[in-house]
């Protein structure tokens, strides 16, 4: 526990000396990845130590700040398990930084980038090892607020700033709900503890703390519709940032979703069920927006929404499980939720990070102005490429096995294994959503990847790009490592998440009978088969490429342009775009992502030079929230004529108030 | 033996079918039609042939006729053809199965845009959403098939103990059978999705896909191509085939000869029907959704 | 000992008021006011209640709480002063400087009495001392705010003291010695004539809430607040509103142990989140960013009226709450007049990019915000969360739940104008660049947000005692 | 003979004079000699010096000292001391007696300690305050604004003569001194609007606002 803390702190404070340093100075920078990543060592071994050893882990100080509640930490499963990202992204995160946010490039928001990034890691550690409500509060304001700063780092242009107030609405939204469902909990329960002692709570109170916990957490894990901060505030910040937040800070809405669950007493179906429904909107609309983004970040932002709807899936099956008492799906639900937040994490954060090195190459985010960086930036193409892949769920890489896990446990909602308990054939029409989500991801990545990357440059920014460097370089390249062998090797990883299982099970206040049953997630899966299966894959295609590479040495080969089926002056420029990539599922869902298409009117014989524009701009933020609350302001104006600066008004409310409240009681 | 009769019949079932197909729609035609080998004669021919490569292409255009082969050949391992089990299976294979054949599209897609051939460029984006609108007719049947056997697992899904279900579970069996031939027709590009042979690359789907391969790149996805079919001719039959008899080598044999009467058919559906505007392709993929969620509806309780 | 908090800064004050140089007088601010604090201190430490007067002036634990976060807030605007009114030097400044330190003084004594009559007599003399204070500036705009400041506030009181009267009749008129002294009237508050009693409750809300600025009688405080110095309003945010609520606080305790606590207490929540919605109206598209610090007093003064309404639990984040806000108003008023002088206008039109412009201040100003609604680490917080858990505690839902709400509303008002003032370029007008954050105009306001996220994280031994110890009173007493 | 009724009664009619005065430097007068009567009126309550005292010292503020400075601050008035009250004067007169009238009774249901005293002492302070009150928000210039807080104060004032004992001398004390200095700076602050200000935004002296 204490090198825990010791970690922790570490981090907070890791952009601290580099911001008391020369403005013009790069040591600052250096000393932050350094210690950033010393603390995160750190933060590994102690969480190691304890996935190791185990044993009871608390620490508590009196703290006289909000009576009742003392300054209250500890590990167990669920903390653990979310640990490991916190330790692992931000770290790589500050050494990309190295590259790609230099101190002397970006002399002046460097160091105040750099000391928020340190504190919004921290802030997350501090919330995930939180043991009562205010420290939580604490750690998730800690972030939240970090996190804004961040995203506003390039806040002299409109967009970021605009980015920046969105996020900061939709945080704060979801701060007062938290607000509100901690001080209703501890009201209710006499105690701020976390997880608290749920069993005092009546159904009615029950319903109402799931409805808050999965608004106040929804906003930020970003369950459509509570998305709507989520795309901007991804695309404008820094791509450091983004990967931290896509990767790690929206997955602290899941742990709060997760842990506020965890001892609810007597999940009623229609909480698993209403979690099923949402991750399978948020996933099939998510992508469906993701497709239809020209901005490969927030193309990138909008399949996180996707990848929180699979995680909202895995949730609810887990809730279902605890409904219906059966211990596979528990552990099969929370060990899919778990172990997805940990692959999103390693792949969100890797497309994230190649997505700033495209930026940082070609001062652009618009995937209609690149094509053809394969040929100039190989690396970042393939780290893109295998981060795509992952993204996907597709085997060999780690997608697939949290997916998969996933899949068995909504099968399993049919009844299998036979005789194993009931059934809830309903949930299992998730898995067709599923299914519609991975293959929506193939077509959107397949895509992306190739506009970005592929066929020849659509402008000239693409001519002057250039590789990125190794401090950019190596976090990608490890975190390839790591998304392959999670892929490959997932029997090894798996034991990690039994404890995160039982802390969940066992929270619950009925939780003990239902703990006892589980079985650990080695049993439930076969995950030897997905490794031995992978690597056959690989090995395949390694033999299969070998043989193609034998009969495409030049020897046998002749180049040419592509075929243009016969049109003899072929431009980069006819090439398709993403816009026209994305043509068909923007038709699709019109209903839904409601495109703005501006087309001219051609009707002359001769047109003269058109132009059309398609933009897919965030349908819930731009036509509902933004409507609402510009409507409702403009209402709220009218109260104005209250206050029209003449003094005798005024003291008539004084006299209106005292003859209102004399007359009152009677 | 049961191993080597599979791999045998991925070897060389598949390129048959193909030569099935076009054998019976020569027929309908009135022609003779190419010999029933030719697909074979095409994928020897094409071996022995150097590649023309477009100049704009990197690694990505070589990987993806690889990748494609590879997780197809990958998929045969883990249907059973047949009533015995198949080579490779396991508890949830079913999901790999289906994944594979995602991994083989995205590669086989990405392969084909790094022309920035705008031809390439709208085939993959019409092959990638019609497969996606696909997957869920494709799981809903699954769905039905794992609640009726009680399992994850290819094999007893679709394998050995298959006939009693058609009893407790016939009238959704029967939407699911409908619904999977659609699938299969729009995953392997058939009339009335995709014309294979048409000549105008703007109404292609996959021939368009593959324009710029080559010589032994083209081999591969021809054959890829075939084994995906191959797989979803055997799905059917499994799903179909009454025959149990307790033989290997009787039951591979029904297995083949319902695999072939499986092409003729979808040979006859070519050669009789038209293929479908573009715009409607997805109408008719979301009624096979419908079709095999109605399969969830109809099932036993 | 605690008649030295009333007479060393009237008796500085009145240095002041002869000091001959406008150069140095300014210093004699600090001065005044670090005797007070330093003399609180000691009175802290010592630890005991101190009486003075037959019990007229007690120093006693909820005093104490309240002086403290007077005097700290004073003190740090006092630091704050020599520096900007360096940069006033166009402006006399005797008379401001008399007021400053009178102004302590009169809230000290109003903290002080337990004479509901000397109280008023305070009260109204803050209200004379700050008036010349916020027409510092001489112009027009000024004036009309110290007019209407000044009349709505002596109206109010004026019917506060009608309702003095009431209270000391009340008492008559159960057969009972009339008396104003406030341990009097709770021994005997039971046996209070109850409508003379419940209209004196009335009267002393609705009058000493026009001077606190609770809904609806909070018409004056934008343009008074919009109008006077940055550190004026700091002071009259933070320090005056306190004393005002103080003295609300007390008839509010006669109120509940005379038996009307219901009516006291619903009024109070009304009032409460009534002036708290307000606050979220008028903070919708406000151009003016000190008129929107204005509403920002009115909405913590309604959270500290709803606190005492909901009584129990909540009185403990009630006083805790007076610190904060004291201390978060400190830093919010004094940034945003750094950030007013520096661009030269306080409207959002020609003030963006404050953080880059004017990057102490500009920064101090965003965390300030954040401080004040309460979100964690900064103090605020503490003081809001234990109110809302005491709301649902009092099983007060649809409170709590407007409470929430309104604070979300007030968050998206606000936070548009912060936002829109601190991020982006700067846009600063040439002729004002002579103004950048230094030693003495930044200092103070750092050490006042630093005590701010301190007081978020950690509250002293002493505090917390004391805290609780008044909290018990107040609670034993109600 | 003329007791402490009969000095209310006075000091009821100067509020309907007051609200009907179309002349400022009438109205200032009529609150100064309303003043004044208040001022005695505490010696029909008890006797003693403190009482006497008292009553000089109101009667010197009240009564001769603020009028005095109101008179003071309007000296250099630029436009005319004609003033017209919103709604007209007739209206404010109407709501004046309504005032009166319903002070009246409120006064009387209102439970009353058994006094020796007059008994429309509780009636005429809240009829005096319902005045003031009345001036405030009908009046549009500053100084009457200021009579009218002057006239509200005194409706105050009555109300206290019921607390005569019970309200310590100091307290009395600074209260008056506190009223002198509130009318004190309210004569400034209106001197300054005067010199500073032009006639017409006087009239509304309403800038600030949303």
């Amino acid at each position: 526990m204490n090198l825990l803390i010791a970690a922790i702190a570490m981090i907070a404070v890791s952009g601290l000396p580099g911001a008391l340093m020369n403005r013009r100075r790069s040591s600052g920078q250096f000393l932050a990845a350094m210690i950033s990543t010393a603390g995160s060592i750190c933060g590994l071994l102690a969480v190691g130590q304890w996935l190791a050893v185990g044993g009871q882990s608390d620490l508590r100080i009196a703290w006289s700040l909000v009576p009742g509640a003392d300054f209250h930490v500890g590990l167990d499963g669920l903390s653990a398990a979310f640990l490991l990202p916190i330790f692992v992204i931000p770290a790589l995160g500050s050494i990309y930084g190295l590259g790609y946010w230099r101190q002397s490039e970006h002399a002046d928001n460097g160091r105040k980038l750099r000391l928020f990034y340190g504190l919004c890691a921290a802030g997350m550690a501090v919330l995930v090892v939180a043991r009562n409500s205010v420290v939580f509060l604490f750690g998730w304001e800690v972030m939240a607020l970090s996190a804004f700063v961040l995203v506003a780092t390039e806040d002299d242009q409109p967009s970021v700033a605009e980015a920046g107030w969105v996020y900061l609405v939709a945080t704060h939204a979801a701060t007062l709900t938290l607000f509100g469902l901690f001080a209703a909990l501890a009201a209710l329960l006499g105690a701020f503890d976390l997880p608290a002692d749920g069993g005092k709570l009546s159904p009615a109170a029950a319903n109402a703390a799931f409805l808050l916990a999965l608004v106040g957490f929804g906003f930020k894990a970003g369950i459509m519709p509570l998305h709507v901060w989520l795309p901007g505030a991804h695309a404008n910040a820094p791509s450091h940032v983004s990967a931290l937040m896509s990767g790690v800070l929206i997955k602290m809405g899941v742990y709060g979703l997760l842990r506020v669950f965890s001892f609810l007493p007597d999940p009623p179906l229609w909480w698993g069920g209403l979690l099923l429904a949402l991750g399978v909107v948020s996933g099939v609309i998510g992508l469906a927006f993701a497709a239809a983004q020209r901005d490969f970040k927030r193309l990138l932002a909008y399949s996180s929404i996707e990848n929180i709807g699979i995680i909202s899936i895995a949730t609810g099956l887990a809730l279902l499980g605890r409904t219906t008492h059966r211990a596979d799906w528990v552990v099969l639900g929370v060990g899919g939720a778990v172990w997805h937040v940990w692959n999103h994490a390693l792949f969100k954060s890797l497309l994230f990070f190649c997505a700033g090195s495209v930026l940082h190459a070609t001062e652009t985010r618009d995937i209609n102005q690149l094509g053809g960086l394969a040929k100039r930036t190989p690396l970042t193409a393939f780290c893109f490429l295998l981060g795509a892949v992952a993204v996907c769920g597709l085997p060999p890489l780690n997608g697939f096995v949290s997916e998969f896990l996933i899949y068995v446990g909504l099968f399993g909602t049919l009844g299998i294994p036979d005789g194993a308990g009931p059934s809830l054939p309903g949930a299992a029409l998730a898995a067709p959503g599923l299914a519609f989500i991975g293959a929506l991801a193939v077509a959107c990545y397949a895509t992306a990847f190739a506009g970005i990357f592929l066929g020849a440059p659509r402008s000239s920014r693409v001519e002057h790009a250039h590789e990125a460097n190794w401090a950019m370089l190596v976090p990608m390249l490890l975190l390839v490592g790591c998304c392959v062998f999670v892929g490959l090797a997932p029997g090894v990883i798996a034991p990690a998440l039994d404890p995160a299982i039982a802390a969940w099970t066992s929270a619950a206040p009925d939780g003990a009978a239902l703990a006892a049953e589980l079985k650990p997630l080695t049993e439930q899966v076969p995950l030897g088969w997905l490794s031995a299966l992978g690597l056959a894959l690989v090995a395949l295609a390694a033999f299969g490429g070998a043989a193609l590479a034998a009969r495409l040495r030049p020897r046998f080969t002749s180049s040419s342009v592509t075929w243009g089926c016969g049109y003899l002056a072929p431009s980069a420029r006819m090439q398709y775009t993403s816009t026209s990539f994305s043509e068909i599922l923007t038709g699709l869902f019109r209903w839904a992502l409601r495109p703005q298409i501006r087309r001219p009117r051609i009707d002359e014989l001769f047109p003269h030079s058109a132009s059309f524009e398609t933009a897919v701009p965030d349908s819930v933020l731009e036509s509902v929230v933004r409507p609402a609350l510009r409507s409702l302001g403009q209402r709220i104006l009218w109260f104005r004529v209250f206050q029209q600066g003449n003094v005798r008004v005024y003291l008539f409310y004084l006299f209106a108030a005292l003859l209102l409240l004399l007359i009152w009681p009677y | 033996m049961e191993t080597a009769i599979h791999v045998l019949a991925v070897l060389g079932l598949p390129l048959l079918l193909r030569g099935v197909i076009n054998k019976t729609k020569a027929a309908f035609a009135g022609r003779v039609g190419p010999p029933l080998l030719q697909p074979f004669y095409d994928v020897i021919r094409l071996v022995q042939k150097d590649s023309v490569i477009s100049q704009t292409t990197g690694w990505v255009f070589r990987a993806g006729p690889v990748v494609s082969l590879a997780t197809a050949l990958l998929a045969s391992l883990l249907l059973p053809f047949g009533r015995e089990t198949a080579p490779v299976s396991f508890s949830g294979d079913v999901l790999l199965f289906v994944y594979l054949l995602a991994l083989g599209r995205f590669f086989l897609a990405i392969a084909s845009l790094d022309t920035g051939s705008a031809f390439e460029g709208m085939g993959v984006t019409r092959e990638l959403t019609f497969s996606a609108l696909a997957e869920p007719a494709l799981f809903f049947g699954f769905l039905v098939m794992a609640s009726l056997s009680r399992s994850l697992n290819l094999s007893e899904m679709l394998g050995e103990s298959f006939g009693a279900q058609w009893q407790t579970g016939g009238a959704s069996l029967v939407l699911v059978l409908v619904s999977w031939f659609i699938v299969l027709l729009a995953e392997n590009s058939r009339i009335p999705f995709d014309d294979p042979n048409t000549h105008l690359e703007l109404t292609m789907i996959h021939e368009v896909i593959v324009l710029d391969h080559s010589g032994p790149a083209l081999a591969m996805i021809l054959y890829g191509a075939a084994v995906k079919l191959l797989l979803f001719c055997a799905m059917i039959v499994q799903l179909l085939s009454p025959i149990d008899s307790g033989y290997v080598l009787v039951d591979a044999a029904v297995f083949v000869v319902e695999t072939l009467v499986l092409a003729a058919i979808i040979g006859v559906i070519e050669s009789t029907m038209a293929r479908l505007r573009m715009p409607d392709v997805p109408r008719l993929l979301v009624t096979a959704c419908v079709l095999s969620a109605f399969g969830i509806i109809l099932l036993p309780r | 000992m605690a008649l030295y908090l009333v007479i060393l800064p009237a008796l500085v004050g009145l240095a002041a008021l002869l000091a001959p140089s406008d150069r140095w007088r300014p210093w004699l601010l600090p001065i005044g006011s670090g005797l007070h604090l330093s003399c609180l201190a000691s009175l802290i430490r010592a630890g005991e209640t101190v009486s003075h007067f037959d019990g007229w002036l007690v120093l006693d634990a909820t005093a104490k709480v309240f002086l403290l976060a007077i005097s700290v807030l004073h003190f740090l605007c006092m630091l704050y002063a020599p520096g900007y009114l360096a940069l006033r030097r166009e402006r006399p400044n005797r008379i401001l400087c008399a007021c400053m330190l009178a102004s302590l003084a009169m809230m000290s004594l109003v903290v002080l009495s337990r004479h509901l009559g000397l109280m008023w007599v305070a009260v109204e003399a803050t209200t004379l001392v700050t008036a010349p204070s916020l027409y510092f500036n001489h112009n027009a705009r000024s004036l009309e705010a110290t007019w209407k400041y000044l009349l709505i506030c002596s109206v109010g009181i004026a019917l506060a003291l009608l309702g003095s009267f009431f209270l000391a009749y009340s008492a008559l008129h159960a057969g009972l010695k009339p008396t104003l002294l406030f341990d009097d009237l709770m021994a005997a508050a039971p046996d209070l004539s109850r409508p003379w009693l419940h209209a004196a409750f009335v009267l002393l809300v609705v009058g000493y809430g026009a001077k606190m600025g609770l809904s609806p009688m909070h018409a004056w405080k934008p343009d008074a607040y919009g109008e006077a110095p940055g550190m004026v309003g700091a002071i009259m945010a933070g320090g005056v509103t306190s004393c005002v609520f103080f003295a609300i606080l007390r008839v509010y305790q006669i109120a509940v142990r005379s038996g009307d606590g219901e009516f006291a207490s619903r009024t109070m929540t009304f009032l409460g989140l009534l002036s708290m919605l307000t606050a979220a109206v008028f903070m919708v598209r406000q151009r003016d960013f000190k008129r929107m610090l204005a509403y920002s007093s009115v909405e913590h003064m309604g959270i500290l009226a709803f606190g005492v309404g909901l009584g129990g639990a909540a009185i403990y984040g009630v006083l805790l709450h007076v610190i904060n806000n004291a201390l978060s108003k400190g830093v919010l008023f004094l940034s945003a007049g750094n950030i007013h002088r520096a661009y030269g206008s306080k409207l959002t039109e020609h003030v963006t990019g404050a953080m880059r412009g004017l990057p102490l201040s500009g920064s101090l100003f965003l965390v300030g915000f954040f401080a004040g609604c309460g979100s964690p680490p900064f103090s605020p917080f503490v003081s809001e969360f234990s109110i809302v858990a005491a709301a649902f505690r009092e099983r007060h839902f649809v409170g709590a739940a407007i409470f929430l709400a309104a604070l979300m509303a007030v968050f998206l008002g606000m936070g548009a104008t912060v936002l829109g003032i601190t991020l982006g370029k700067p846009s600063r007008s040439p002729q004002h660049d002579s103004f950048a954050d230094g030693v003495q105009t930044g200092a103070p306001i750092v050490l006042l947000m630093g005590l701010v996220l301190l007081l978020g994280m950690y509250l002293p031994p002493f505090l917390s005692d004391l805290l609780n110890q008044a909290a018990q009173s107040l609670a034993a007493n109600s | 003979m003329f007791t402490l009724t009969t000095l209310l009664e006075i000091v009821l009619l100067l509020n309907f004079f007051v609200l009907g005065a179309s002349r400022l430097r009438t109205a200032i007068n009529l609150v100064a000699v309303q003043g004044m009567l208040l001022g005695a009126a505490p010696l029909w309550m008890e006797h003693g010096a403190r009482v006497v005292l008292l009553s000089l010292g109101t009667m010197a503020v009240k009564g001769v000292l603020i009028p005095r400075l109101l008179l003071y601050a309007m000296r250099d008035l630029t436009i005319g001391p004609e003033f017209r009250p919103a709604g007209g004067f007739i209206a404010s007169l109407l709501l004046g007696a309504a005032g009166t009238g319903a002070s009246l009774w409120f006064g009387g249901t209102l439970p009353l300690a058994d006094s020796e005293h007059s008994s429309l002492i509780v009636p005429a302070s809240l009829a005096t305050i319902f005045a003031g009150f009345l001036m405030l928000i009908t009046r549009v210039k500053t100084i009457s604004q200021s009579l009218g807080y002057l006239v509200l104060e005194n409706g105050v004032f009555v109300f206290s003569l019921l607390l005569i004992e019970a309200v310590p001398a100091l307290v009395e004390i600074g209260v008056l001194l506190d009223l002198f200095v509130a009318v004190f700076v309210m004569g400034i602050i209106i001197q300054h609007i005067n010199r500073e200000l032009d006639p017409l935004e006087v009239q509304h002296l309403s800038s600030l606002k949303e």
